[in-house]
């Protein structure tokens, strides 16, 4: 697999530095580490500060959507491996404003037991620490064990929510509290078509035969919950859709946002060709889609494959979704 | 002899690094089977990361102690994932442990190999079964702590030691993963062993190698 | 080469039922027709009427340009296909604002005829019509036949500034001038790695060895003008640089635009990288970047490659790239 | 029988139409090699939609002129590209020559030869030697109007304007293109049949199966 890379090793120091030069206009780094960076205009006294973080591999998540609106800072790792302790901490310090601080980030165990560590740590710098973890993967576990669950790309509207939550001067449990409810009903499935390969190896992470698909793909390459014999974009889509209908309790006339997400490799026009079905299957149920993203937004290196997430809105999380925000990635005015 | 221990504690970690380097594509393509196919990567960044921070550490003045805490610490903040908290609070255990030794005869070794499976079971909240480098681990620990008891010759403690994480690695293959990305593969992990098993057997092997001769 | 599709005929038809339907804050179907587009906020008595197209197979081009402040409509053609004149008529009747109408597209034989024929039959309806065609790929022609270049992911830039000069109620004669201007002031070079595919074949359009890439790529997939082993991506990236150098003719201390353009596979990641190295590049003759785009802006279906582009900036274009602007793919603001 | 020409133009678009799609693939391939691999793609829409078109056509009431004029604007319409106004172009001036016509003998057949040809000509301002479908328009053009003015037989006819054809589309092969997208690539398109020239030539040997028995 080729690449535009020099030193393989130095992938993540290289593209950070590529990062910190590009978007220097919405985040900064901390004490000079490309691996822990805050919102330009993010942080204030009197405001919970939010911190996301994750591994690389994802662009533009998590870095994408640090500023104004939205996430105060991001803790960045080495590829699909969570950040240690250390630069969330430091995360944790330069967002808090005295209110305190929220963590969310997607339910790995890596991820939690690296922010676990920090969260003990900040809150011995006597920084509260409240943590909401994303369990958007529908297909990665029975709805029994809903909290077993993945964060995938519905990680783009939890943090969404919580930075407007954030950002309109609600309390550190208020914003726990409705980004706790944004990730209960946001629901996300994935389907990869070819593997990712790391920079590093230069070799596919896995093997997908060439009529087969992998169905609850997630974000890291890792091998979905079933592999199955491709179909067709429509029927693909049903049964992504099936699933989540089976579980999100929608009424007629409710609303929802979707997002239509390449895994890195698919191009646009297959996502519209995912979304025209996604909308027809919702139209069906008298849902109406209220914003829509289409495009890359929480990707998995050069996969080819996408996932389609729904956000159940209610008021509030409208509200809030439609709540202004500047960031390298996104912006809503 | 405390400053020799010392040396013989940092090549312990440069023998594990080297062998991780050599075998960071197969470690990752196991991770690849049932994970995200960067555990060779990661564990090869954290080691080398701790071979360089013992570089500049004064083998006179740091102790067993202190070169296992400064292991801990460049290992986990080059690493993060899931291995960087659990080698970290692994050598941390294990700096404890070893806080008032200044040798490597077999007791501290035993004490070292059960304090890194303690580390790991207590930051991971898994026990065995669950296909985790655990597996490789506690059998090293129990295999280290019986070896002792029954007064046998390093030789004879080191070779029950690697044979049982050597048989834990293996025994791998046929649990079903329940704890780390792996578990979301579910009845597909079968048949794969556990990369994190599998670099721990590395690890054990590189510490027999360099620590045999006491 | 596998992709979300159902009838591969019908690709480019579902995928403008998506496009209509998820845009359809920013643009809405001409006479019903999902292949002539026009702004919902963009068309108003007293300006001149901005008309882009192409063929598909490039999105977010050039759909995703199409709002106030940018395009007022869009013509669509089949995968890589220039679309017929009848739809690029129906979009300068609805663009026009009774000052004329200017007409930006990428210079190619299929486009240039299609468009002309536009050009004639709308002038018969009474809409003064100019044009200014896109010729920012530095790689495709010598700079002595500056006109005879392609039109590649430069129309980024080139299409920004003509929108800006119509929102600001300049003539159309204006319109023109500065539209042309940026154009001379474009340049893009681009490097494909692999090559992409038709949704309707599945597979290769053409072929790279596996140590080569393609030097001076077009968006089409056409073959580039050399084919080279692969190198670093620093040396890739200086040998793009070298090539814009040896045109551009900027002094210490003036500033550029740049994007760094993804033609559909290769991901952000790889962008930052190549994106790092321009920016030290132009650091070091002590140029400055006055705002950036890293993503992707200019497609080539599912083609792995990037092409890094340099708008040469002046006040004027300064101006009016930071024109307000409000559209599916770009927000100014 | 002006009616019987009319349906054997449309005979002649359907010939054209199976022929493409079923050289749909290759087509494109030859595309791929100095172009962006759709022309294969393009013909087969432009040409499928002229005989959905025609098939709406009432033959009685059309005229010669009449198919050509409805098969110009519904390729046009469906295509775009270079191979739309071209085609286009071809055909109306095929309609323009054909008005006053209403069998399709030998020297009919030969007008629309030539207006096809000099319609590519004048749209796409090309000549001979670009390495274009004109490669092969021009050269059949001119053997159907010697064939003419040699009073040969409707075999013989077609036979030459064939043989012309298929000589003229080998050609392509030792030219540089200067035209299209291909001239992009430049000397790199030596070697390799230009696709426009083969698909001029599939659609020429189709109009010879068809209008043959004139
Ligand atoms: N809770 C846990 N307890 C013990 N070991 C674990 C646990 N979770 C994961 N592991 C080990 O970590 C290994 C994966 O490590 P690595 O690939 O480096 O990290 P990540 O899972 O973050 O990608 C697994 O093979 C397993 O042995
Ligand atoms: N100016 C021209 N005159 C005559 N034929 C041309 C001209 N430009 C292109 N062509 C023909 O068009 C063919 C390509 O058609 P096609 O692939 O359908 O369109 P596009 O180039 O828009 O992709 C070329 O092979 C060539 O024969
Ligand atoms: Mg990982
Ligand atoms: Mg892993
Ligand atoms: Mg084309
Ligand atoms: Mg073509």
């Amino acid at each position: 697999v080729k690449k535009f890379l020099n030193n393989p090793n130095e992938v993540v120091e290289e593209m950070l530095d590529g990062v910190v030069r590009a978007h220097e206009k919405y985040l900064q780094p901390i004490n000079g580490s490309h691996r822990a960076l805050v919102a330009r205009n993010g942080p204030r006294p009197g405001k919970v500060g939010l911190v996301i973080g994750g591994g690389t591999g994802h662009e533009p998540c998590f870095l994408g959507y640090v500023g104004k609106g939205l996430a105060d800072a991001v803790a960045v790792g080495n590829i699909f491996s969570s950040p240690p302790p250390d630069p969330i901490v430091q995360c944790a310090e330069a967002a808090s404003g005295g209110e305190g601080v929220l963590f969310v980030y997607g339910n790995y165990a890596g991820d939690v037991m690296n922010f676990e560590m920090a969260a003990e740590i900040a809150e011995e710098k006597g920084i509260k620490v409240k943590t909401v973890l994303t369990t958007d993967d529908v297909a990665s576990s029975p709805v029994e064990d809903r909290e077993g669950r993945r964060g995938v790309a519905g990680n783009f509207f939890i943090f969404k929510i919580a930075g407007a939550a954030c950002d309109r001067g609600l309390s550190l449990e208020a914003c726990e509290a409705v980004t706790r409810k944004a990730n209960l009903r946001t629901y996300t499935v994935g389907v990869a078509l070819e593997p990712g390969s790391m920079p590093q190896t230069r070799r596919h992470n896995f093997e997908i035969g060439p009529d087969d698909m992998e169905v609850g793909m997630g974000i890291h390459g890792e091998p979905g919950v079933t592999r199955e014999r491709i179909r067709s974009a429509d029927e693909i889509t049903d049964s992504i859709m099936d699933r989540i209908f089976k579980e999100m309790r929608t009424a007629p006339g409710e609303r929802v946002a979707v997002l239509v997400n390449s895994f890195g490799a698919t191009p646009l026009m297959e996502l519209y060709i995912l979304f025209r079905r996604v909308q027809q299957r919702l139209a069906a149920k008298d849902i109406l889609i209220e914003a829509n993203w289409i495009g890359h937004y929480c990707t998995s290196l050069d996969m080819a494959g996408a996932s389609i997430t729904i956000l159940h809105l209610d008021q509030e999380l409208s509200d809030l979704l439609h709540h202004p925000c500047e960031t390298a990635f996104l912006k809503v005015n | 002899m405390p400053e020799s221990a010392v040396r013989r504690l940092i090549e312990m970690f440069e023998a594990i690094s080297s062998v991780i380097e050599a075998e960071r594509d197969h470690l990752s393509e196991l991770d690849g089977a049932i994970g995200d196919a960067d555990h060779g990567i990661t564990m090869a960044i954290g080691f080398s990361a701790v071979t360089g921070e013992l570089a500049r550490t004064d083998a006179g003045s740091a102790g067993l102690s202190g070169v296992l805490t400064a292991a801990a610490s460049s290992f986990l903040n080059a690493v993060g994932a899931s291995t960087g908290p659990l080698y970290a609070t692994a050598f941390r255990r294990a700096a404890q442990a070893l806080k008032e030794r200044d040798t490597l005869d077999l007791e501290a070794c035993s004490l070292l190999i059960q304090a890194v499976a303690s580390g790991i079971g207590e930051r991971g909240k898994g026990q065995r079964g669950d296909k985790t480098m655990l597996d490789v681990w506690l059998p090293a620990a129990d295999a280290a702590a019986q070896a002792v008891a029954a007064g046998k010759s390093a030789a004879a403690f080191w070779s029950d030691v690697t044979a049982a994480a050597e048989n834990g690695a293996s025994a791998t293959r046929s649990m079903v993963a329940t704890k780390g990305r792996a578990a979301r593969v579910g009845e597909r992990s079968l048949g794969h062993m556990d990369p994190g098993a599998a670099s721990a057997v590395l690890i054990i092997r590189a510490m027999a190698q360099t620590l045999r001769d006491g």
